[in-house]
């Protein structure tokens, strides 16, 4: 952007205008951008949740606003806004206010490291995923706030459970990536796409394999399993069925929403749905390549770059169209997937959330950064590492046995987890009368 | 552009001053801790002024994300949430003692830096080719494993200890908490209370618990 | 008889056989506290903390209900929780109470008809097949063969489409978002369809009368119940494959609200709640009314007595409902006699006199209790609501549980506040 | 176990617990009009028991007999006799007919002792008693209105209860 | 001991993990499946009974489900395409049966002879308060009243569900639109009975009053006869129900018909107190006089420039208040006669109920019109209501009196044992 704004006035119109005067209108222009695009993501993942959930349950969905329905969401904002703003006399009336502002402001941060397509990322931050998940794990403090400010039961346990979880799977999603990040080396998310190119093994592995785009770490077996983990902990951040217990309309009515009304109670889902939408495109981004895919690379190189200051502009065009266009697909259809598990399972309970969490996941992601270990080890180490036997290995060779390595590991780690995981669970509830007799003797009399 | 720097940090500074002096002024908990939590990310905003994001980034993680949350967890597991409390602060000569001690550990810390600093401002050009201060991830990690490898293993055992620790008195704690028996349970307890169960009853399996009266025996057992 | 044997049989003393009084107003404790128990209380006493106190946990109460999204109705449970662990549930009646009998004795017998659609609007072919048995009894009034086969077909399809929207509303309670509600919906449709063809009203039905059911079926009505016996199997099979392994149900639903095999008869539950339990006790084969002796079936038993073994009793049922309805349709054209008695008189005048007549309605025992004085209208008309009488374990069924539990408790009891508060 | 009869029943219980069967006197019913046809008396086959013991009398059922299904408890109000009946209704899980016991208590004082503590399930059966008909049901452990709250007054089940007006909406309506 | 069942067996239903599969999470893989195939197969309708795939949406407004014939809403009064006359005859069958008691009627009279003819001068049916049992077209012995398949009857006016006679006709041809078999299995013998009553209706009366034309030209029709047979003038006073009426008239007119109908449980001990002016018994119209006054007077005290009302104006011009403090007033006094009515059958005396003295009260519905008329208060609903318990009060007194002084020859209603008997007459 800022090439572009540069090119445009100082180029064109000659204008010779500083430097930090161009950064400040592309950043503008950016931002302006993405607050655009944000609320246009939630209001078309309302509708296509709808729709998709209504099929899956042999309905319709909203088809009545607009055709098939398209404007029901503009429909929906504007009753949120016409509707009447309470706030509880008992409630702590600032904190009140600024619950939704502190959940709202963080997700909104997050479109700051997204990229879009080849060249287009609004900052490239050299610690661009750890940010991401920095920033996301503000909107608890935000959570919290709504619930305690509401002086509500209901409100206050759901706040505890979403922070909860949301700290508790903050710890998963950033393990699994830690594997993908050990894999690459790099925290840049640029990078990382940059790093999955090739055809189904990454040409940062194997020298020399055609790149189609499809070099995706979700092809690995350590970015498989990473993957799952990453997702299902996304569910747990994005509150997802079947982890949407903050929200748990049959337990906690609505959680710490339940004293929000109106555009405050809008705000809420606008997070929540920008954030799955983050989530969504988070995973495509580190495991199926962002915008990679087949073409856009090619594209690329005869468009206008730092690398390639000569090209020409139709190609820029043409590949950020490509890609920003895989990058949608891949995240609607994760969004999708979201969506399924919605009409397919029930939810969890809170505890039995949390033992999956932290007694399933997080061993399974740090069996997961062995196993990247293992990989880079097999890949990328030599004698100066003190790995000498794979010296005399083909490039091929070494990816080969790294994956077959990897995948025995992770298949193994995840069945005895699993068993180990269920064992636990059903002991759990267990509780051995005849060790308690006299105690319990004693309080029964 | 250094005085939009200047402006910056101005703001900024007066962001965390103002919200330090909230968080000791402002009466109820929960507010101070919001205003402690402003007061994190006006620190990882300078940290950012200063270019080294990967320590603002870990600022906002572990402060704002982290130990913010843990305060107000613990503000609200320990006191009556709703009511605007007192605060429980010692009052008379124990409170200023606090605050000089207080003082005085931040003046350990700070006064050492500040004395043996070189305050040029502003800073002399770096020599091109001079790695850049820690502030780089790669090079941040790099002085973890090599320069400060006895310091950051002391400091993760220090943590896996508590962990442990913590872990142990939760799970005391749950082993001391009053539980509740459900209908099963105490079911099957005044069964073995009236019926001692014979001594190799297989796990899970409910002892064969012989009752009083005929029919409810037969009827049941089918 | 001794003292000694006034015990009860089952060892069930004073915690248990007095339950932790159901009902009443907030802050009103009951007598009987539930067992709380300190167990290892010696280990940390010398332990981490000097003061016991510190980490004792607030005890709360939560209202659910009574306008609760999961509470089926205008219900409230008064729970009692120590941090999310059930320490008392009590359920408060009365939010839909409009004193059904009295008004039922203002009215006369045909006239408490459409009344009895009324008491579980789910299931109103049930209401009435147990109402009209209790007049016909009382008056002595005969039913041709047709009729009670045409009343048992309805009941039967009531029952499946009793289950399947209670299923459908456990596993949303559950959570699951109306999937399974609205695959048994759309079942249920169907029948309602049936019934809409037959009575003229899809829920309110009011189609039994003394003596048989107003009217005929229609010639269109067959056709399409065997179209529907086709997809019954397909659409139960589904529900299985959907739910019956997934680990998350069976998370949620294993070991969850256990009522135990000896005490379920104590606690007076009837229906899929007591077979769950695993006793087999079903009227229809215990005390065959109607035509049901002539019917080969099934009684699916649990044998844990968890919210999961009443799931899967009420799919067992929903198939054995099939199979009674496949006989019925061999066996409809045999039968003899109109679709009513000709000489049955809807403006009965019985002699003075009681009578109590029972069916297996899909929630249970559906009993009602007449006396006659001689009048056109009931002296006495009592209901016996399944969906009341089985609530009443469920405050001992939800203690020692976690909250996100009482909703699936509650929900696999399977109420309807139109009948439990009557 | 051979299913009784209610002959059977009063026979046996004549044997087992004497002092517990009393006879089953006629009951009117209804007033008798001014004019028509009389209304025949209402004599009942079913056992009736002494309100005292209707305690022994249900564990004999359950426990000797083997009806252990305790089905229903039904108030009767007899205004022109001036009696409660309560209709205990007793089945066994092998099937068949049950078994029915009643008792008949006083209008004024309403007092029958509690099944409860036996039978936990007699206890919504109980309070659903005490609130329509404010038959008060000793030793029950938590005997409290059910349906009306609790402020309520009067007993809508009983036949003078008042079928219009009320207190809150005051006789008018 | 073992419970045994006939023919079937007790069967325990087999929990957990049927198939051998051992790898965690397969059977959500499985509900995922199941979900899938739904989605996949939703671009499809359903196909039918036998279809457990496929969208099963009815989009409602534009897709009308096919209701079966027996189909039951709200119940409607069919009238004769041919003659325009009503099959109704006022047996009062319905009105008995109906358990949430919503349908009233009064019988048409001849004018000239004042004897009832077997037709109905005004029906109304609350539908609002209708439970839609169907009983009154089971038990109609005429045919002529049937449920309907119309079901969008919401409406934003509370009193549009009070529906009058003119709403209430529906042509045969019309039921036999949406019910063929079924009025076929019935369509001789209601023609058959209504041909009998036919010949039983003088003038006009008993034809369908929305069909103006025809009655006007059946009029025209009698008047030439009666001009040919030079009979003296027939009084061709024009029934009410020929022109349109105003909400005003039907509140009026639908309280006078329940007072009347509570007049004549009360029994016949009341006497008129003004003379009797048309052929009407003197009950029933004094108790229409007083409701038309009471409601007169809540008009007066509302408002004294209140528009006048002209007739045939639309609905929304009049001031509901009117109607239905007029309505309160009527059912209250309605319910007053009831209970005064069960007080003098030597029922238990209830509670509330204070009026034991027999005194020479004077008579309840002249009481009524006097309080009515009394009252002028600015709130008109609190004037009604006033009247309403006035009347109540009179007619209680006057029914205690009553039944003192005219026990021994009062024979009709108090003997049979008051409404109960006359419900079952009427069943039976």
């Amino acid at each position: 952007m800022y090439d572009i704004v540069n090119g445009l006035i100082n180029t064109t119109f000659g204008w010779n205008w500083p430097g930090w005067v161009i950064a400040l209108i592309s950043h503008l222009l950016v931002t302006t951008l993405l607050f655009a695009i944000a609320p246009f993501q939630m209001l078309f993942l309302t509708y296509y949740e709808r729709r998709a959930i209504a099929r899956m349950q042999d309905r319709i969905g909203p088809n009545r606003v607009g055709p098939a329905g398209l404007l029901q969401p503009i429909a929906d904002g504007v009753k949120m806004f016409t509707k009447e703003d309470i706030v509880p006399a008992a409630a702590d009336r600032w904190v009140h206010f600024l619950a939704p502002c502190v959940v709202v402001a963080p997700t909104m941060l997050m479109f700051a490291v997204l990229p879009w397509g080849p060249g287009m990322v609004p900052v490239d931050l050299n610690v661009g995923l750890l940010f991401f998940f920095a920033i996301s794990s503000i909107s608890a403090v935000g959570l919290l706030m709504a619930g305690l400010a509401s002086s509500n039961k209901f409100a206050l346990l759901g706040a505890m459970r979403a922070v909860a979880q949301m700290v508790s799977y903050e710890i998963p999603a950033v393990l699994s990536l830690l594997a993908v990040v050990m894999l690459t080396g790099t925290l840049s998310i640029v990078q990382l796409i940059e790093a999955q190119a090739g055809l189904f093994i990454s040409s940062a592995d194997v020298p020399g394999v055609p790149d189609l785009g499809l070099g995706w770490f979700i092809f690995t077996p350590v970015g498989l399993l990473a993957f799952i983990v990453f997702f299902i902990a996304a569910l747990a951040e994005g509150e997802r069925t079947p982890f949407d217990i903050p929200e748990a309309d049959s337990e906690i009515v609505a959680g710490y929403m339940t004293e929000y009304s109106g555009m405050k109670f809008g705000l809420f889902y606008l997070a929540q749905y920008v954030l799955n939408f983050l989530l969504c495109a988070i995973a495509a981004v580190i495991f199926f390549g962002g915008w990679q895919g087949p073409g856009v690379g090619w594209l690329y190189d005869r468009a206008i770059s730092p690398a390639n200051p000569d090209g020409n502009w139709v190609f820029n065009l043409l590949a950020g169209f490509l890609g920003v266009f895989y990058l949608l697909a891949k995240t609607y259809a994760f969004f999708f997937v979201m969506v399924w598990l919605r009409g397919a399972f029930p939810r969890l309970r809170v505890d039995q959330l949390m033992d999956f969490g932290w007694k399933f996941l997080i061993p399974l992601t740090l069996v997961n950064i062995v196993s990247a270990a293992i990989w880079v080890a097999l890949l990328r180490w030599g004698p100066e590492q003190g790995i000498t036997f794979t010296q005399n290995w083909t490039p091929i060779l070494r990816w080969g046995v790294a994956f077959a390595v990897t995948l025995a590991v992770n298949i193994v780690a995840y069945i005895a987890l699993a068993r180990i995981f269920a064992a636990s669970q059903a002991e759990q509830g267990r509780i051995d009368l005849d060790e308690y007799r006299d105690t319990l003797t004693a309080t029964l009399r | 552009m250094a005085t939009v720097i200047q402006i910056i940090f101005g703001l900024i500074a007066a962001l965390i001053v103002g919200a330090a002096v909230m968080v000791v002024t402002v009466r109820n908990v929960i507010h101070a801790a919001l205003w402690l939590i402003a007061c994190f990310f006006g620190v990882g905003a300078l940290y950012l002024l200063l270019e080294a994001e990967f320590l603002a980034v870990v600022q906002v993680l572990v402060y704002v994300g982290a130990i913010s949350i843990l305060i107000l967890f613990a503000i609200m597991l320990t006191r009556q949430v709703t009511g605007e409390g007192v605060r429980q602060l010692v009052g008379g000569w124990r409170l200023w003692l606090t605050a000089a001690i207080s003082a005085l550990l931040f003046a350990v810390a700070i006064v050492p830096t500040v004395i043996s600093h070189s305050w040029n401002v502003p800073a002399p050009p770096a020599p091109p080719g001079t790695p850049e201060p820690l502030a780089g991830v790669a090079e941040l990690g790099r002085a973890f494993v090599y320069e400060f490898l006895l310091q950051f293993q002391v400091a993760g055992v220090l943590l896996t200890v508590a962990l442990i620790g913590a872990i142990v008195i939760a799970f005391e704690e749950r082993a001391r908490r009053r539980r509740v028996l459900t209908l099963a349970e105490e079911h099957e307890l005044r069964k073995r209370l009236a019926h001692p169960p014979p001594v190799e009853a297989p796990a899970g399996e409910p002892a064969p618990a012989p009752r009083a009266t005929p029919i409810s025996e037969g009827e049941v057992q089918q | 008889m001794n003292t000694g044997k006034l015990a009860f049989p089952m060892p069930l003393p004073a915690g248990v056989g007095t339950p932790s009084a159901p009902g009443g107003l907030e802050g009103q404790t009951s007598q009987e506290k539930p067992v709380r128990i300190s167990v290892r209380r010696s280990r940390v006493d010398g332990c981490s903390t000097k003061d016991p106190a510190m980490f004792k946990t607030e005890e709360l109460q939560i209202n659910i209900g009574p306008q609760h999204p999961s509470t089926h109705g205008v219900f409230r449970m008064l729970v009692t929780v120590d941090g999310e662990t059930i320490i008392d549930l009590k359920p408060v009646f009365g939010y839909l109470h409009r004193n059904h009998e009295q008004i039922a004795e203002q009215n006369t017998y045909l006239q408490n008809m459409p009344y009895t659609d009324r008491l579980d609007y789910f299931n109103s072919m049930a209401n009435n097949q147990a109402y009209a048995m209790a007049v016909e009894k009382l008056a002595g009034i005969e039913v041709p063969e047709r009729a009670e086969y045409i009343r048992v077909l309805m009941v039967e399809l009531t029952r499946i489409l009793n289950h399947a929207g209670a299923l459908g509303f456990l596993i949303n309670d559950m959570g699951m978002w109306q999937t399974q509600l609205a695959f048994g919906m759309r079942e249920r449709e169907k029948i309602l369809d049936l019934f809409e063809m037959a009575s003229g009203a899809r829920m309110m039905c009011n189609y039994f009368r003394f003596g048989g059911v107003v009217r005929d079926l229609p010639p269109e009505f067959m056709p399409k119940l065997k179209e529907l016996l086709v997809a019954m199997p397909a659409f139960v099979d589904e529900l299985e494959r959907l739910l019956r392994e997934n680990e998350i149900l069976m998370q949620r639903a294993e070991g969850i609200g256990i009522l135990p095999k000896e005490l379920a008869l104590a606690y007076s539950v009837t229906g899929p709640v007591l077979r769950g339990s695993g006793v087999p006790y079903d009227i229809r084969k215990a005390e065959p009314y109607s035509v049901y002796d002539r019917f080969d079936f099934d009684v699916p038993v649990g044998s844990v007595g968890d919210v999961y073994d009443r799931f899967l009793v009420r799919i067992e049922e929903m198939r054995q409902s099939k199979r009674i309805i496949e006989q019925i349709v061999e066996q409809l054209p045999d039968a003899r006699g109109g679709h009513i008695n000709p000489r049955a008189r809807q403006n009965v005048r019985p002699p003075v006199g009681d009578a109590y007549a029972r069916i297996e309605s899909p929630k249970g025992e559906l009993g009602f209790y007449l006396v006659s004085d001689g009048s056109p209208r009931p002296y006495r008309y009592k209901v016996r609501a399944p969906s009341f009488i089985n609530l009443t374990p469920l405050g001992d069924m939800c203690r020692g549980y976690k909250v996100a539990d009482v909703v699936v408790i509650l929900g696999s009891i399977d109420i309807v506040m139109g009948e439990v508060d009557r | 176990m051979p299913r009784l009869s209610p002959e059977e029943l009063r026979e046996r219980m004549a044997r087992d617990l004497p002092g517990a069967v009393l006879e089953a006197t006629p009951l009117r019913v209804a007033p008798p009009p001014a004019h028509g046809p009389q209304p025949a008396p209402f004599v009942t086959s079913d056992t009736v028991v002494a309100a005292g013991q209707i305690v022994e009398a249900a564990l004999y059922l359950r426990d000797t007999l083997g009806y252990a299904f305790l089905s229903d408890i039904a108030v009767v109000d007899y205004l022109a006799d001036g009696i409660f009946e309560l209709v205990y209704r007793f089945y066994t899980i092998e099937g068949g007919d049950g078994l029915v016991l009643k008792v008949r208590v006083p209008r004024e004082t309403p007092e029958v002792p509690s099944l409860t503590p036996y039978w936990p399930g007699a206890n919504l059966h109980e309070r659903e008693a005490f609130d329509l008909f404010g038959i008060v049901f000793t030793d029950h452990p938590y005997l409290r209105r059910i349906y009306m709250w609790d402020e309520f007054e009067g007993w809508p089940m009983r036949k003078d209860f008042p079928k219009q007006g009320d207190k809150y909406i005051g006789a008018e309506e | 001991m073992t419970v045994k069942i006939e023919r079937g067996q007790i069967v325990t239903v087999e929990r957990g993990k049927r198939t051998a599969r051992r790898l965690p999470g397969m059977g959500l893989l499985d509900g995922m499946a199941v979900v899938w195939k739904h989605w996949a197969g939703s671009f499809r309708k359903n196909q039918g009974f036998n279809d457990i795939h496929g969208v099963f949406t009815y989009e409602y407004p534009e897709e009308r489900p096919k209701l079966p014939e027996a189909y039951r809403n709200m119940p409607i009064l069919l009238y004769d395409d041919e003659t325009s006359h009503e099959l109704c005859t006022s047996c009062f069958q319905c009105e008995r049966i109906c358990p949430p008691q919503v349908i009233h009627m009064t019988q048409a009279k001849d004018p000239a002879t004042g004897k009832p003819v077997p037709a109905v001068a005004e029906f109304v049916i609350e539908y609002d308060a209708c439970m839609s049992c169907g009983f009154c077209a089971e038990v109609c012995p005429f045919d002529a009243i049937k449920m309907d398949h119309e079901f969008e009857l919401s409406t934003a006016d509370h009193q549009k569900l009070t529906v009058f006679k003119e709403q209430l006709n529906r042509p045969i041809s019309y039921y036999e639109r949406i019910a063929p078999t079924m009025w076929a299995e019935v369509r001789d013998g209601a023609m058959k009975k209504l041909q009998g009553n036919i010949k039983r209706r003088p003038d006009v009366i008993g034809m369908a009053p929305n069909l103006a034309e025809k009655i006007a030209a059946r009029r025209r029709e009698l008047e030439a006869a009666a001009a040919a047979a030079t009979a003296p003038a027939a009084p061709a006073a024009a029934p009410a129900e020929g022109r349109k009426l105003t909400p005003e008239e039907k509140a009026a007119k639908l309280a006078a018909i329940k007072a009347a109908n509570a007049a004549k449980k009360a029994g016949d001990t009341v006497e008129p107190p003004v003379a009797p002016a048309g052929a009407a018994p003197a009950d029933e119209k004094a108790a229409r006089l007083a409701a038309i006054r009471a409601k007169n007077a809540a008009r007066k005290g509302e408002a004294p420039d209140a528009p006048p009302v002209v007739a045939g104006e639309p609905a929304g011009e009049a001031p509901p208040a009117d109607e239905k403090a007029a309505r309160l007033a009527a059912i209250r006094a309605k319910n007053a006669a009831r209970k005064a009515a069960e007080g003098s059958d030597g029922a238990p005396v209830e509670a509330n109920v204070a009026a034991t003295e027999p005194a020479a009260a004077p008579p309840a519905a002249g009481a009524a019109t006097s309080a009515a008329e009394a009252a002028t208060a600015p709130a008109d609903e609190k004037a009604a209501r006033l009247a309403a318990i006035r009347a109540k009060n009179a007619a209680r007194k006057a029914a205690g009196g009553g039944s003192d002084a005219a026990a021994p020859t009062t024979t009709g209603n108090v003997d049979s044992g008051g409404p109960g008997a006359s419900d079952d007459a009427a069943l039976s």
